[in-house]
Parts: structure tokens; C-alpha cells; sequence
């Protein structure tokens, strides 16, 4: 357990970071303002969508600390398609379900793997591409980062999680996919006050918790 | 658009899916699915976010920030809804699970092929789960205008605007009436209420095959 | 819902299905019995093991009743050597994580994979391999069933399925990867009365419910 | 082999596992150090069957029948323990999250790589997990008996029996002592009580460098 601070000292300039979270939900937003008051710039950031104009990563983003975006969809912030027009953010756009599988295979060990998501599009420019039956598929690469930073909704003390309604989404897999794992959670509780059958991520992929302040 | 079109489209969309299927509903037209009185414990709406069995929209005092649709809207849960993360979401979708997508559509080609997720002019910055419904959904069904805001008809002979699956949509609901695409080709099922044939056929560029000309 | 001789007409011969469990444990036992009354055969059998001699897959073995088995370990089962060594069964060997993978694939619409396990060794005999950095990787294809037969703990109405410990085991990858998914549980309860946080197969996977004669 | 032999080598095992590290323990000899009381609360004991949290053996009278190791024996489960599907299972093992992997070994090669699966003279119809702990465990420790049954060398320059993984395991504990693999090759750390540098020799076929010569 540190604080959100200390954490974020592990987050290095140059880092690639994973981020959990559908838009603002379910991401760790305590996280993400430490991050801002840390030094950490020209990060890569593997997430779904960079917040929205100010608020979770897009707090960052104004701050010019994001030098690379990985994800699906960004549209919804306009400072995103500003950024990228101004040439200061580069921008790789996944299919969503690309996205979240290439994370899964990056935690699970998986370097690449064959999906039919994308094939013909102009997201499957230059990918490598082959025939299975009788549908086309792409190639897609595994997703790994330095760090990842999640949220969750209870952690016991030794970093078994549980997550809330559709807070849950990408953290999961972002969980399995990083050297460093930093998860954000409402309350922590003392072992095996979870139920052994409704953990979600087992302590094995947890490195740091984070208790957001009441 | 006026909100009344696209209940009407919604409601005649809503009689495409099977009792008690598993529907995945973009946004658009098809979140409006959602809202139909009619629609209520007849189908079981998945979000690609992480759930199956979306409730109605919550009353404003009771928002549960943590529950929310692929279109970041409130929502609430249905009973025997249940949460999964965003692997095991595009799992079902990818892997054949969901009976029916119902998205929206900028363009349409002459094969039932759509364009349904980069807007013209912009630079390409969002797909989100378009392409993976579009390419892993049991059964497409398409709900739009006939024509676009410009009026110009979006049922074209080739796409102009960036594909998103090399897979056929399977069933077209628009205000001017239903098409199925079937064996390559489109072919209109239905006109709606108050559109003649040769309206449609006016706003329509792509070549169609006649199924049944009458009005329902 | 359906008894266990009904469910089991779904399974034609010459189908290829796949049955949960770790030996005995989390297997469908009731439908193996009941499907041992049917007139299926030449079946093609995806899954661990074939049971323990004369129980469970063990005795649809014994009954000559299955062609062709995929799975990680048969040698618990001293008639699959038997039955492999006199010709009546052919047998494939994968790794147990590339089996699981592989059907979890199947389910998830992946049809290919590289992984690391098994390069270099007699299972990747007359597969593709590929660098990924240092490591050689084997090309994997996925696995689908006709018919799952899964053991389940409890589920809803809906067919939401919670499993018991370490029975758990394939039964939720292989509620993901087969035409038909018939599940054998322990008991049915009313819809909602299931924690949807707790849910590990949601009913969009389950096709038929059989439940367990008391 | 005696069961004195076998705990001797399980305990010299264990100070080969980091406190608090996330285990996973091969049939054999491995098992047996989930069995030692200074084991127990020092590690966290993965078995891929799907728990992490394995505890001791349960009596006779309060077997789980849904609660078994990698090996079908009855288990409990520690305080804090999870349970999930095989698939999550062999992610945190191909996705390197296991710390340790201690697995059996039928024969060891020059470089530390193992055969561990296929029984010779036996057709090839088992492997469960052996190939993928031992690709994708962070570090792998081996616990055998220096000389096979029929008093052989294990620790050969070339494997004859089919090899597991290419990758090297890290650490061989056996009743003759431990070595290391390092740099591509074996390299002797520790003779056992009572094992002198000369008998070590003789039962190894394989070269190896000398590192620590002295016993404990």
C-alpha cells in the first residue's frame, strides 16, 4: 500500500502506460491527478479513450504529458483531434475488441493473434493479413506496458480485487498486461473477507494498492 | 431528424429481433430500441462495455455513476443482468454470441457493405466497437435515414466513405421502408407507410431487386 | 430445461463435443451416464482426460463409443493407452494452457494463435512456428464443439451459471466454444437471485439446463 | 526413494522460493513441499487446475470432493485464496506470473534443459501442463533424485528422452547437492550433506563448472 504520490513515482517519462476505464468510468482518477503533479511526461498511453477535455487523461493531455495514444476511440475529446493535428499526439486506433484482446494476450503470454475484426478496413493497412475458411483475418500484435494503472472497487490486503457494475471493463485485462500494476480501489479489507468464488483478479497480478481517500 | 421518425424506425426495427435474443444496440436509432414500452422483457440487451441485460434509463436522482451504456448514458440493470469485462464482452460479439447487432449506417453499397464508423472530412480518431459488431454479431440489422442530412441518398452503388467490415449487413430499416440484402444483392421487403415505390427507388442510387412492393 | 436422456439426443454420432472437468471433477457425470444410453458414437471427444477407467468418459471409452480424443492427459486412464495401442482411438496431445487457449479461442472467434509453449518439442511437430523477439512460437488453431456438456454449481432460470471451487476448471471456456451448450447443475433458482458480480458464464452461452436428480 | 530423501530435497527446495512468492508445484517431489510446516503461510501455492491459495491437505473426513490439486488430490483452500477457470489459469502462467515453477525432471541436459513429460518406452498420451509452467514460470527450480531408477546419471550432455520447452530451467536441487543454470551452463553450488565433489562427479554425465565446492 503507498499513497497515490508515492505510486506514481513508479510511472517513468518515456513509460508506456495501460489505463483502465470506459471513458471516466471505472478510471482511476486518483491516479491520473497524481500523475499530474509527478514529473512523467512523453508517456504512451494504452487506454480506450483519453478522458474527456480536462478531466481523467485528458487532464494530461492538456498538459502535453501524452506523446502517443493507443486505443479506440477518441472523438469524444476534441483536444484529441486537436493534439493530433497539430502533430504533437501520435494516435493508433484498434477496433475495440482488437484493443482488449491484445491486452488480454500481452497479459496471458500470447505475442500475436489472428481476428477477423478490421480485415479490408483501413485499420488493417498494412497488417498482415490471411484466410481462415472463409473469412479474411488480421494479425494483431500483443499489448504490454510498464505500468498499469486500474481501479477497483474492493481490494483485501493481499490485492485479491472485486469491481463495480460496468466500472469493471478494461481493468481486468490491464491487470494481466503490465510489469507494475497500481490499482486505485474504494476500500481495502482484511483477507478473506472476499468471496473466493467472485474475485475477479487474483493478488498474483497486483503490485501496488492505492486507497482513495475518503 | 425528428424524434418521431426515429421511433418509428426503432419500432419497426424492434419486430427484426427474435423474442427473447440477445441484442447489441448501437448508437443512435438503435439506443432508441431501448426506450419502447414494447421493447421491455422482450429482448435482452447486451453493452459492449460490460453487460448483459440493460434496464431502462434510470430517473435523474438515481444515477449510479458505475452504470452505463457502450454510449456513456446511465442506465440500470435488468434482473439476472450480469457483469464482465471488456475481453469476455468482445468475446460474445467476436464469437458469434449476440443473435442481433442493430447499428447505424453512413453509407450502404450495392452488396449490403456499410460504412458505419469514420466521418467524413475528419481524421480517423474513433472505431470503438463498430467494426468488431459489424464483423461478429449473428445477425446485422442496419437502422437510418433514407437520406442524409444533405439529403442525398446513403444507399450508393460503391462506398465513398471508409468500410467497416467486409461482412453484409443482413436487413435495412429505414423511414422509407425495410430492405433484406440476400444473396449479395438488396432487395426490398417493405415500403413504409406513405412511400411509393418510385419515391424510393428515387432515393435509393444503388441497384435493388423488388421482393414486395406493397406498403405494409 | 430439459431431463438428461432428452438433452442428450442433441448429441449425434459422428459430433465432436466437449466435456468440462479435471478428471472427475467439475465433469457432467449425469449427462456422461445419460449419453451413455444413447445411440451416439464415433464421437470425437474434446477434453483432459478421458475419466478414469469405466467412469465418467472412461466408460463411453469402454462402450467403443468414442473415434477420436483431443486433450492434455490420458495416461491417468490406463484403457486409452489400450484402446490408442490396438487403433480403435486416435488421440491428439496438446499442452493443457494451448488446449484451454485453444478453446477459449474458438469461443472468443480468434482462429489462430502463436504461443510460446511447445516450440521445439515432438507436440509442434508439423506446425508453423515464428519468431516473436527471442522467443520461438507455435501457430495454434482453435478449437469448436457441435456440443459442450458442462457441469455447472448453481444457475438462474436464465441459464447464469456460478461453478464450486476448483470444479470450475474448462467448464466456462467450454460454454464459450460449441453450437450447443448443455449444462448439468446442481440446482436452478429463480432470476436475479444470482450476485451479478459474481456470474462467471452469462446465459447468452447456455443453451439447455439440466438439473441434477436430488 | 526413500520419503526422507524426497523431504530432504523439498526442504532444501524451499529456500530456493522467495517469501511470499506465487508457486506452482509439480507432481513428485514438488508436492511435497507444500506438505512441510515451514512451508506453510511462507508461499502462496498455485495449482493450474484453477486456485491460487492451495492449503494443507485436509483429514479424511472433511474432503471437498470439488477441491483438488493438479494432481486430484484433495486440498483446502489458504485464507485469501481464488479460484477461476483454466484458461485465466494457464495466463498467469504463460504470461509469466507465476515466480516459481518447481517441477520433477527425468533428465537434464548440458544447458539446463529438461525432458519432463513423455515416459520412454511409453506412447506419448500425457503432458498436461509440464510444457507450459516450464516455458512460461518466471524461474524454474527442478527437485529430482540424482540417479534414476536404475541408477543412472539424470544430468546427461544430451537429452534422449523428448524435451519440454527450449527454455533452460534455473536451479536443480537433488540429494546430491544444487547447481545452477547460468550463462548456458551447469554450474554447482552446493554439494548435499555427506556428498563429496568426486561422488557428485561420477553421477553426473553431463560437464558442469564448479562454483562453491564446499557442502553446507
Amino acid at each position: 500500500m503507498l499513497g497515490a504520490d508515492a505510486a506514481m513515482q513508479l510511472v517513468q517519462t518515456g513509460a508506456t502506460i495501460m489505463v483502465g476505464g470506459f471513458g471516466l468510468v471505472g478510471a482511476p482518477l486518483a491516479l491520473l491527478e497524481a500523475l499530474g503533479r509527478s514529473g512523467a511526461s512523453e508517456l504512451t498511453v494504452i487506454s480506450n479513450n483519453l478522458g474527456e477535455p480536462g478531466q481523467g487523461l485528458g487532464a494530461l493531455l492538456r498538459q502535453g504529458r501524452i506523446a502517443r495514444a493507443i486505443g479506440s476511440y477518441f472523438t469524444t475529446n476534441p483536444e484529441v483531434i486537436s493534439a493530433h493535428e497539430a502533430g504533437t499526439l501520435e494516435v493508433t486506433l484498434l477496433p475495440q475488441g482488437t484493443m482488449t484482446e491484445a491486452i488480454r494476450a500481452g497479459g496471458a503470454g500470447i505475442p500475436a493473434f489472428f481476428t477477423p475484426t478490421g480485415a479490408g478496413t483501413a485499420l488493417a493497412q498494412g497488417k498482415e493479413t490471411r484466410r481462415f475458411g472463409e473469412r479474411l483475418c488480421v494479425l494483431e500484435q500483443a499489448l504490454y506496458a510498464d505500468v498499469a494503472l486500474i481501479k477497483a472497487h474492493v481490494a483485501d490486503r493481499l490485492g485479491n480485487l472485486v469491481y463495480e457494475k460496468t466500472a469493471r471493463n478494461f481493468n481486468p485485462v490491464m491487470a494481466t498486461a503490465a510489469a507494475c500494476v497500481i490499482v486505485e480501489v474504494d476500500r481495502i479489507v482484511d483477507v478473506a473477507e472476499l468471496d473466493p468464488e467472485a474475485i475477479v483478479t487474483p493478488h498474483v497480478f497486483v503490485d501496488v494498492l492505492v486507497e482513495r481517500a475518503a | 431528424m425528428s424524434a418521431e421518425i426515429r421511433r418509428r424506425i426503432a419500432r419497426r426495427a424492434l419486430e427484426e429481433l427474435p423474442a427473447a435474443g440477445v441484442v447489441n444496440l448501437g448508437v443512435g436509432i438503435p439506443t432508441v430500441i431501448a426506450t419502447l414500452p414494447e421493447a421491455c422483457g422482450r429482448i435482452f440487451i447486451h453493452s459492449e462495455n460490460g453487460i448483459l441485460g440493460v434496464g431502462p434509463r434510470p430517473p435523474e436522482d438515481a444515477v449510479d455513476p458505475t452504470l452505463v451504456d457502450a454510449g456513456k448514458r446511465p442506465i440500470t440493470a435488468s434482473p439476472g443482468a450480469a457483469y464482465f469485462d471488456s475481453a469476455l464482452s468482445f468475446a460474445m460479439i467476436r464469437g458469434g454470441h449476440i443473435d442481433v447487432a442493430v447499428l447505424g449506417a453512413l453509407q450502404i453499397d450495392a452488396r449490403g457493405r456499410i460504412a458505419n464508423w469514420a466521418i467524413p472530412g475528419q481524421p480517423i480518431l474513433g472505431v470503438g466497437g463498430a467494426m468488431d459488431l459489424l464483423c461478429g454479431a449473428r445477425r446485422v440489422v442496419v437502422t437510418m435515414t433514407h437520406l442524409s442530412s444533405a439529403g442525398e441518398p446513403k444507399i450508393v452503388p460503391e462506398l465513398t466513405l471508409p468500410i467497416g467490415s467486409l461482412r453484409p449487413v443482413d436487413v435495412i430499416v429505414s423511414d422509407y421502408g425495410v430492405l433484406d440484402v440476400s444473396g449479395g444483392v438488396l432487395v426490398l421487403r417493405e415500403l413504409a407507410p406513405g412511400i411509393t415505390l418510385e419515391r424510393f427507388t428515387e432515393a435509393t442510387a444503388a441497384l435493388f431487386k423488388v421482393g414486395v412492393s406493397t406498403n405494409r
